[in-house]
Protein backbone atom coordinates (compact mmCIF):
# COMPACT_ATOMS: atom_id res chain seq x y z
CA UNK A 1 0.00 0.00 0.00
CA UNK A 2 3.44 1.92 0.25
CA UNK A 3 5.49 3.24 -2.82
CA UNK A 4 7.97 5.29 -3.57
CA UNK A 5 9.06 5.15 -6.96
CA UNK A 6 11.05 7.36 -9.66
CA UNK A 7 8.39 6.40 -12.18
CA UNK A 8 5.66 8.60 -13.08
CA UNK A 9 2.58 8.36 -10.73
CA UNK A 10 -0.58 7.54 -11.64
CA UNK A 11 -3.49 8.33 -9.59
CA UNK A 12 -6.23 6.01 -11.12
CA UNK A 13 -3.51 2.90 -10.22
CA UNK A 14 -3.40 4.58 -6.69
CA UNK A 15 -6.95 5.33 -6.33
CA UNK A 16 -7.70 1.75 -7.32
CA UNK A 17 -6.02 -0.14 -4.37
CA UNK A 18 -8.19 0.90 -1.82
CA UNK A 19 -11.89 0.08 -3.69
CA UNK A 20 -13.78 -2.36 -1.26
CA UNK A 21 -17.33 -2.89 -1.96
CA UNK A 22 -17.66 -1.23 1.51
CA UNK A 23 -16.70 1.91 0.31
CA UNK A 24 -19.24 4.50 0.07
CA UNK A 25 -16.13 7.32 0.01
CA UNK A 26 -12.96 7.33 -1.58
CA UNK A 27 -10.58 10.59 -1.44
CA UNK A 28 -7.56 11.22 -3.69
CA UNK A 29 -5.52 13.83 -3.01
CA UNK A 30 -2.64 14.85 -6.04
CA UNK A 31 0.07 16.69 -5.10
CA UNK A 32 1.81 18.50 -8.42
CA UNK A 33 4.86 20.48 -8.57
CA UNK A 34 3.79 23.94 -9.16
CA UNK A 35 5.35 26.53 -11.62
CA UNK A 36 5.79 29.22 -8.67
CA UNK A 37 7.03 29.66 -5.06
CA UNK A 38 5.73 33.22 -3.87
CA UNK A 39 5.87 34.44 -6.88
CA UNK A 40 9.01 33.27 -8.08
CA UNK A 41 8.85 31.34 -11.53
CA UNK A 42 9.69 27.37 -10.62
CA UNK A 43 11.18 25.79 -13.52
CA UNK A 44 12.14 21.91 -12.24
CA UNK A 45 11.63 20.12 -8.88
CA UNK A 46 13.89 17.00 -7.38
CA UNK A 47 12.93 14.83 -5.33
CA UNK A 48 15.37 12.93 -2.78
CA UNK A 49 14.53 10.19 -0.09
CA UNK A 50 16.17 8.51 2.82
CA UNK A 51 15.83 4.86 2.09
CA UNK A 52 14.17 2.64 3.63
CA UNK A 53 13.34 5.17 6.49
CA UNK A 54 11.05 7.02 4.15
CA UNK A 55 9.08 3.86 3.03
CA UNK A 56 9.00 2.71 7.03
CA UNK A 57 7.76 6.85 8.02
CA UNK A 58 5.37 6.38 5.13
CA UNK A 59 3.78 3.15 6.54
CA UNK A 60 3.87 4.59 9.82
CA UNK A 61 2.03 7.30 8.56
CA UNK A 62 -0.68 4.51 6.91
CA UNK A 63 -1.11 2.80 10.48
CA UNK A 64 -1.69 6.15 11.86
CA UNK A 65 -4.57 6.62 9.58
CA UNK A 66 -6.25 3.02 9.81
CA UNK A 67 -5.66 3.58 13.73
CA UNK A 68 -7.46 6.72 14.31
CA UNK A 69 -10.01 6.01 11.19
CA UNK A 70 -12.52 3.56 9.76
CA UNK A 71 -10.86 3.22 6.68
CA UNK A 72 -11.28 0.11 3.91
CA UNK A 73 -8.42 1.22 2.77
CA UNK A 74 -5.17 3.24 2.26
CA UNK A 75 -2.74 3.56 -0.48
CA UNK A 76 0.56 6.26 -0.71
CA UNK A 77 2.76 6.71 -3.67
CA UNK A 78 5.44 9.35 -3.52
CA UNK A 79 7.84 9.74 -6.65
CA UNK A 80 11.68 10.54 -6.50
CA UNK A 81 13.51 12.41 -9.08
CA UNK A 82 13.19 15.16 -11.49
CA UNK A 83 9.85 16.36 -11.85
CA UNK A 84 8.90 18.38 -14.46
CA UNK A 85 5.87 21.39 -13.35
CA UNK A 86 2.67 19.83 -12.95
CA UNK A 87 3.65 16.10 -12.34
CA UNK A 88 2.74 14.13 -9.40
CA UNK A 89 4.68 14.46 -6.48
CA UNK A 90 2.68 12.79 -4.37
CA UNK A 91 -0.84 10.68 -4.57
CA UNK A 92 -2.44 9.63 -1.40
CA UNK A 93 -6.07 7.40 -1.41
CA UNK A 94 -8.15 6.52 1.57
CA UNK A 95 -11.47 4.91 1.30
CA UNK A 96 -14.00 4.70 3.83
CA UNK A 97 -17.87 3.37 3.98
CA UNK A 98 -18.41 7.42 4.98
CA UNK A 99 -16.94 10.71 3.67
CA UNK A 100 -15.67 12.41 6.56
CA UNK A 101 -13.68 10.18 7.66
CA UNK A 102 -11.80 9.86 4.54
CA UNK A 103 -11.62 13.53 3.78
CA UNK A 104 -10.14 13.82 7.26
CA UNK A 105 -7.85 10.90 6.73
CA UNK A 106 -6.60 11.85 3.77
CA UNK A 107 -6.01 15.42 4.81
CA UNK A 108 -4.36 14.03 8.03
CA UNK A 109 -2.01 12.18 5.76
CA UNK A 110 -0.16 15.08 4.07
CA UNK A 111 0.39 17.14 6.91
CA UNK A 112 1.92 14.14 8.47
CA UNK A 113 4.07 13.15 5.33
CA UNK A 114 5.94 17.09 5.61
CA UNK A 115 6.30 16.98 9.29
CA UNK A 116 8.17 12.93 9.60
CA UNK A 117 8.81 11.90 6.16
CA UNK A 118 12.85 12.04 5.24
CA UNK A 119 12.28 13.16 1.73
CA UNK A 120 13.19 16.32 0.38
CA UNK A 121 12.56 18.84 -2.31
CA UNK A 122 14.76 21.11 -4.39
CA UNK A 123 13.29 23.84 -6.52
CA UNK A 124 15.19 24.77 -9.46
CA UNK A 125 14.71 29.00 -10.26
CA UNK A 126 16.56 30.48 -13.30
CA UNK A 127 19.50 31.55 -11.88
CA UNK A 128 19.55 28.87 -8.96
CA UNK A 129 18.48 26.32 -6.94
CA UNK A 130 17.22 25.54 -3.04
CA UNK A 131 16.44 22.72 -1.01
CA UNK A 132 12.85 23.34 0.22
CA UNK A 133 12.07 23.04 4.53
CA UNK A 134 12.12 25.08 7.42
CA UNK A 135 14.36 24.61 10.47
CA UNK A 136 12.17 26.14 12.39
CA UNK A 137 9.06 24.09 12.10
CA UNK A 138 10.83 20.63 12.04
CA UNK A 139 10.58 18.28 14.76
CA UNK A 140 9.68 14.90 13.85
CA UNK A 141 10.49 13.79 17.52
CA UNK A 142 8.17 16.28 19.41
CA UNK A 143 5.28 16.50 16.87
CA UNK A 144 2.36 14.48 17.73
CA UNK A 145 0.04 12.81 14.80
CA UNK B 1 33.28 2.10 17.84
CA UNK B 2 32.19 3.11 14.34
CA UNK B 3 29.39 4.61 13.65
CA UNK B 4 28.20 5.49 9.51
CA UNK B 5 26.65 8.69 9.42
CA UNK B 6 24.37 9.62 6.22
CA UNK B 7 23.30 13.25 5.30
CA UNK B 8 21.01 14.12 2.77
CA UNK B 9 19.45 17.07 0.73
CA UNK B 10 21.13 20.37 1.63
CA UNK B 11 23.47 18.88 4.70
CA UNK B 12 25.24 16.31 1.63
CA UNK B 13 26.03 19.28 -0.22
CA UNK B 14 27.07 21.32 2.82
CA UNK B 15 29.51 18.59 3.62
CA UNK B 16 30.16 17.79 -0.35
CA UNK B 17 29.50 13.91 0.78
CA UNK B 18 26.80 11.67 1.43
CA UNK B 19 27.92 8.96 4.04
CA UNK B 20 30.73 10.10 6.83
CA UNK B 21 32.56 7.15 9.30
CA UNK B 22 32.14 8.46 12.79
CA UNK B 23 34.84 6.83 15.67
CA UNK B 24 32.75 6.95 18.76
CA UNK B 25 33.46 6.23 22.50
CA UNK B 26 30.92 2.87 23.81
CA UNK B 27 28.31 4.72 25.42
CA UNK B 28 28.45 7.92 23.13
CA UNK B 29 24.61 9.37 22.28
CA UNK B 30 23.30 10.69 19.55
CA UNK B 31 24.70 14.32 21.00
CA UNK B 32 27.95 13.07 20.78
CA UNK B 33 27.60 11.96 17.04
CA UNK B 34 25.63 15.52 16.40
CA UNK B 35 29.14 17.37 18.14
CA UNK B 36 31.46 15.34 16.12
CA UNK B 37 29.88 16.01 12.90
CA UNK B 38 29.60 19.45 13.04
CA UNK B 39 33.21 19.84 14.15
CA UNK B 40 33.44 18.20 11.01
CA UNK B 41 31.39 19.77 8.78
CA UNK B 42 31.98 23.29 8.91
CA UNK B 43 28.28 25.40 7.96
CA UNK B 44 25.79 22.76 9.25
CA UNK B 45 23.21 24.25 11.72
CA UNK B 46 24.72 23.95 15.86
CA UNK B 47 24.82 20.28 17.00
CA UNK B 48 22.01 20.70 19.66
CA UNK B 49 19.36 21.50 16.69
CA UNK B 50 20.22 18.97 14.73
CA UNK B 51 17.56 15.93 14.25
CA UNK B 52 19.29 12.35 13.55
CA UNK B 53 17.84 8.97 12.98
CA UNK B 54 19.14 5.98 14.36
CA UNK B 55 18.39 2.54 11.86
CA UNK B 56 16.14 4.59 10.49
CA UNK B 57 13.95 5.65 13.73
CA UNK B 58 14.17 9.24 15.13
CA UNK B 59 15.95 9.62 17.92
CA UNK B 60 16.19 12.09 21.16
CA UNK B 61 20.40 13.15 21.78
CA UNK B 62 20.40 11.08 24.81
CA UNK B 63 19.97 8.26 23.01
CA UNK B 64 23.24 6.14 23.43
CA UNK B 65 24.68 4.49 20.00
CA UNK B 66 26.00 1.04 19.43
CA UNK B 67 28.66 0.07 17.52
CA UNK B 68 27.90 -0.78 14.06
CA UNK B 69 24.47 1.89 14.24
CA UNK B 70 23.37 3.48 11.32
CA UNK B 71 22.69 6.79 11.82
CA UNK B 72 21.45 10.00 9.42
CA UNK B 73 21.44 13.52 9.57
CA UNK B 74 18.03 14.96 8.91
CA UNK B 75 17.45 17.99 7.60
CA UNK B 76 13.80 19.54 7.59
CA UNK B 77 11.80 17.49 5.74
CA UNK B 78 10.06 18.87 2.51
CA UNK B 79 8.38 15.78 0.79
CA UNK B 80 4.51 15.97 -0.34
CA UNK C 1 -17.11 21.79 -15.54
CA UNK C 2 -20.38 19.84 -14.85
CA UNK C 3 -21.61 16.39 -16.12
CA UNK C 4 -24.60 14.49 -15.48
CA UNK C 5 -24.46 11.17 -17.56
CA UNK C 6 -25.52 7.45 -18.24
CA UNK C 7 -21.95 6.44 -18.74
CA UNK C 8 -19.60 5.37 -16.45
CA UNK C 9 -17.26 7.69 -14.36
CA UNK C 10 -13.78 7.90 -14.83
CA UNK C 11 -12.63 9.67 -12.19
CA UNK C 12 -9.23 9.99 -13.71
CA UNK C 13 -11.06 11.67 -16.81
CA UNK C 14 -12.64 14.20 -14.19
CA UNK C 15 -9.01 15.29 -12.33
CA UNK C 16 -7.80 15.81 -15.54
CA UNK C 17 -10.18 18.26 -16.09
CA UNK C 18 -8.78 20.50 -13.12
CA UNK C 19 -4.54 20.16 -14.05
CA UNK C 20 -3.20 23.82 -13.73
CA UNK C 21 0.26 24.72 -13.69
CA UNK C 22 -0.28 26.71 -10.35
CA UNK C 23 -2.50 23.93 -8.80
CA UNK C 24 -0.05 22.31 -6.40
CA UNK C 25 -3.39 20.24 -5.08
CA UNK C 26 -5.94 18.22 -6.39
CA UNK C 27 -8.42 16.65 -4.00
CA UNK C 28 -10.78 14.33 -5.82
CA UNK C 29 -13.62 12.40 -4.39
CA UNK C 30 -15.23 9.67 -5.35
CA UNK C 31 -19.06 8.59 -3.91
CA UNK C 32 -19.25 5.01 -4.37
CA UNK C 33 -22.38 2.42 -4.17
CA UNK C 34 -21.93 0.61 -0.87
CA UNK C 35 -22.95 -3.07 -0.65
CA UNK C 36 -24.99 -2.25 2.67
CA UNK C 37 -27.12 0.60 4.35
CA UNK C 38 -27.37 0.32 7.79
CA UNK C 39 -27.00 -3.66 7.99
CA UNK C 40 -28.80 -4.37 5.02
CA UNK C 41 -27.56 -6.02 1.99
CA UNK C 42 -28.00 -3.55 -0.95
CA UNK C 43 -27.57 -5.44 -4.16
CA UNK C 44 -27.75 -2.42 -6.87
CA UNK C 45 -28.83 1.40 -6.63
CA UNK C 46 -30.50 4.05 -9.25
CA UNK C 47 -30.07 7.50 -9.69
CA UNK C 48 -32.46 9.61 -11.37
CA UNK C 49 -32.47 12.99 -11.63
CA UNK C 50 -34.70 16.33 -12.84
CA UNK C 51 -33.14 17.97 -15.62
CA UNK C 52 -32.22 20.47 -16.31
CA UNK C 53 -32.47 21.87 -12.80
CA UNK C 54 -29.85 19.23 -11.51
CA UNK C 55 -27.34 20.53 -13.80
CA UNK C 56 -27.91 24.13 -13.01
CA UNK C 57 -27.88 23.61 -9.25
CA UNK C 58 -24.51 21.58 -10.31
CA UNK C 59 -23.22 24.72 -11.33
CA UNK C 60 -24.51 26.64 -8.82
CA UNK C 61 -22.38 24.50 -6.41
CA UNK C 62 -19.56 25.19 -8.54
CA UNK C 63 -19.62 28.75 -8.14
CA UNK C 64 -20.42 28.51 -4.37
CA UNK C 65 -17.06 26.95 -4.26
CA UNK C 66 -15.33 29.26 -6.70
CA UNK C 67 -16.50 32.12 -4.79
CA UNK C 68 -15.48 30.29 -1.42
CA UNK C 69 -11.91 29.67 -2.22
CA UNK C 70 -9.42 30.16 -4.10
CA UNK C 71 -9.58 27.43 -6.56
CA UNK C 72 -7.61 26.96 -10.09
CA UNK C 73 -10.05 23.87 -11.33
CA UNK C 74 -13.63 22.45 -10.23
CA UNK C 75 -14.71 19.81 -12.05
CA UNK C 76 -17.88 17.63 -11.30
CA UNK C 77 -19.68 14.17 -12.10
CA UNK C 78 -22.90 12.54 -11.24
CA UNK C 79 -24.02 9.28 -13.15
CA UNK C 80 -27.20 8.37 -13.16
CA UNK C 81 -29.28 4.88 -14.02
CA UNK C 82 -28.70 1.67 -12.33
CA UNK C 83 -25.28 1.23 -10.84
CA UNK C 84 -23.65 -2.51 -9.50
CA UNK C 85 -21.91 -1.96 -6.01
CA UNK C 86 -18.78 -0.34 -5.88
CA UNK C 87 -19.29 1.67 -9.22
CA UNK C 88 -18.59 5.22 -8.84
CA UNK C 89 -22.08 7.91 -8.82
CA UNK C 90 -20.22 10.94 -8.31
CA UNK C 91 -16.56 12.06 -8.82
CA UNK C 92 -15.68 15.46 -7.68
CA UNK C 93 -12.02 17.10 -8.49
CA UNK C 94 -10.84 20.35 -7.17
CA UNK C 95 -7.51 22.17 -7.81
CA UNK C 96 -5.57 24.86 -5.98
CA UNK C 97 -2.29 26.27 -5.03
CA UNK C 98 -2.58 24.75 -1.35
CA UNK C 99 -4.11 22.00 -0.59
CA UNK C 100 -6.29 23.10 2.61
CA UNK C 101 -8.45 24.85 0.13
CA UNK C 102 -8.59 21.64 -2.42
CA UNK C 103 -9.71 19.65 0.77
CA UNK C 104 -12.53 22.03 2.24
CA UNK C 105 -13.98 22.78 -1.10
CA UNK C 106 -13.82 19.16 -2.34
CA UNK C 107 -15.78 18.54 1.19
CA UNK C 108 -18.62 21.11 0.70
CA UNK C 109 -19.33 20.29 -2.77
CA UNK C 110 -20.24 16.72 -1.51
CA UNK C 111 -22.34 17.94 1.10
CA UNK C 112 -24.06 20.48 -1.00
CA UNK C 113 -24.90 18.17 -3.39
CA UNK C 114 -27.17 16.38 -1.03
CA UNK C 115 -28.49 19.45 0.23
CA UNK C 116 -30.12 20.81 -2.72
CA UNK C 117 -29.06 18.89 -6.27
CA UNK C 118 -32.39 17.66 -7.53
CA UNK C 119 -30.88 13.49 -7.84
CA UNK C 120 -32.73 10.68 -6.35
CA UNK C 121 -31.19 7.08 -5.10
CA UNK C 122 -33.00 4.32 -5.13
CA UNK C 123 -31.28 1.00 -2.75
CA UNK C 124 -32.80 -2.06 -4.53
CA UNK C 125 -32.03 -4.86 -2.01
CA UNK C 126 -33.43 -8.83 -1.52
CA UNK C 127 -37.06 -8.30 -1.86
CA UNK C 128 -37.46 -4.74 -1.59
CA UNK C 129 -36.22 -1.52 -3.19
CA UNK C 130 -36.40 1.83 -1.22
CA UNK C 131 -35.76 5.95 -2.40
CA UNK C 132 -33.05 6.99 -0.31
CA UNK C 133 -33.68 10.67 1.56
CA UNK C 134 -35.19 12.41 4.62
CA UNK C 135 -37.69 14.82 4.82
CA UNK C 136 -36.83 15.59 8.12
CA UNK C 137 -33.39 17.15 7.45
CA UNK C 138 -34.33 18.43 3.63
CA UNK C 139 -34.42 22.10 3.26
CA UNK C 140 -33.05 23.18 0.35
CA UNK C 141 -34.45 26.17 0.49
CA UNK C 142 -33.65 27.34 4.66
CA UNK C 143 -30.20 25.82 3.99
CA UNK C 144 -27.11 28.24 3.54
CA UNK C 145 -23.94 27.13 2.26
CA UNK D 1 -53.64 29.39 -15.95
CA UNK D 2 -52.17 26.27 -16.87
CA UNK D 3 -49.41 24.54 -14.52
CA UNK D 4 -47.18 22.00 -15.12
CA UNK D 5 -46.28 20.10 -12.53
CA UNK D 6 -43.44 17.76 -12.84
CA UNK D 7 -42.92 14.58 -9.94
CA UNK D 8 -39.53 12.47 -9.26
CA UNK D 9 -38.46 9.21 -7.26
CA UNK D 10 -40.92 8.06 -4.52
CA UNK D 11 -43.31 11.16 -5.72
CA UNK D 12 -43.86 9.73 -8.63
CA UNK D 13 -44.34 6.09 -7.72
CA UNK D 14 -47.15 7.22 -5.38
CA UNK D 15 -48.85 9.23 -7.74
CA UNK D 16 -48.31 6.74 -10.42
CA UNK D 17 -47.13 9.39 -12.75
CA UNK D 18 -44.23 11.66 -13.42
CA UNK D 19 -46.30 14.30 -14.46
CA UNK D 20 -49.49 16.67 -13.96
CA UNK D 21 -51.86 19.64 -15.44
CA UNK D 22 -53.30 21.60 -12.90
CA UNK D 23 -55.59 24.44 -13.37
CA UNK D 24 -55.14 27.46 -11.90
CA UNK D 25 -55.72 31.24 -10.84
CA UNK D 26 -53.92 33.95 -11.55
CA UNK D 27 -52.29 35.08 -8.41
CA UNK D 28 -52.10 31.80 -7.13
CA UNK D 29 -48.82 30.78 -5.03
CA UNK D 30 -46.65 27.72 -4.45
CA UNK D 31 -48.92 26.89 -1.47
CA UNK D 32 -52.16 26.64 -3.32
CA UNK D 33 -50.08 24.12 -5.81
CA UNK D 34 -48.89 22.10 -3.30
CA UNK D 35 -52.64 21.70 -1.99
CA UNK D 36 -54.22 20.93 -5.18
CA UNK D 37 -51.37 18.13 -5.80
CA UNK D 38 -51.93 16.74 -2.27
CA UNK D 39 -56.15 16.47 -2.98
CA UNK D 40 -55.47 15.12 -5.83
CA UNK D 41 -52.71 12.33 -4.97
CA UNK D 42 -53.36 10.78 -1.66
CA UNK D 43 -50.03 9.78 -0.04
CA UNK D 44 -47.98 12.24 -0.50
CA UNK D 45 -46.53 14.43 2.91
CA UNK D 46 -48.94 17.27 4.00
CA UNK D 47 -49.19 20.18 1.60
CA UNK D 48 -47.43 22.34 3.20
CA UNK D 49 -44.21 20.59 3.81
CA UNK D 50 -43.52 19.71 0.12
CA UNK D 51 -40.64 21.25 -1.37
CA UNK D 52 -41.33 22.92 -4.64
CA UNK D 53 -39.08 24.27 -7.58
CA UNK D 54 -40.93 26.53 -10.37
CA UNK D 55 -39.02 26.96 -13.59
CA UNK D 56 -35.66 25.08 -12.37
CA UNK D 57 -35.10 27.04 -8.82
CA UNK D 58 -36.49 26.20 -5.46
CA UNK D 59 -39.58 28.64 -4.42
CA UNK D 60 -41.10 29.79 -1.45
CA UNK D 61 -44.96 29.11 -0.86
CA UNK D 62 -46.06 32.51 -0.95
CA UNK D 63 -44.01 32.49 -4.35
CA UNK D 64 -46.91 33.72 -7.02
CA UNK D 65 -47.15 31.62 -9.78
CA UNK D 66 -47.38 32.71 -13.92
CA UNK D 67 -49.32 30.92 -16.92
CA UNK D 68 -47.22 28.54 -18.38
CA UNK D 69 -44.56 27.94 -15.17
CA UNK D 70 -43.20 24.89 -15.32
CA UNK D 71 -43.11 23.20 -11.49
CA UNK D 72 -41.61 20.07 -10.17
CA UNK D 73 -42.55 18.76 -6.45
CA UNK D 74 -39.22 17.77 -5.23
CA UNK D 75 -38.70 14.72 -2.98
CA UNK D 76 -35.66 14.78 -0.33
CA UNK D 77 -32.76 14.75 -2.15
CA UNK D 78 -30.11 11.80 -1.99
CA UNK D 79 -27.80 12.00 -4.90
CA UNK D 80 -24.02 11.83 -4.20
Amino acid sequence: MIEITHDELNAAEVEARVRHPGAGAIVVFVGATRDNTAGRKVLALEYEAYRPMADEQLERVASEMQERWDLTGVAIAHRLGRLDIGEASLVVAVSSAHRKEAFDACHFSVDRIKQIVPIWKKEYFEGGEVWVGSQADFDPIGVRP
Amino acid sequence: MKITVYLFATYREIAGTGRLTLDLAPGDTVASLASSVTALVPGLPPADRLVVAVNNEYRDHDFILSDGDEAALIPPVSGG
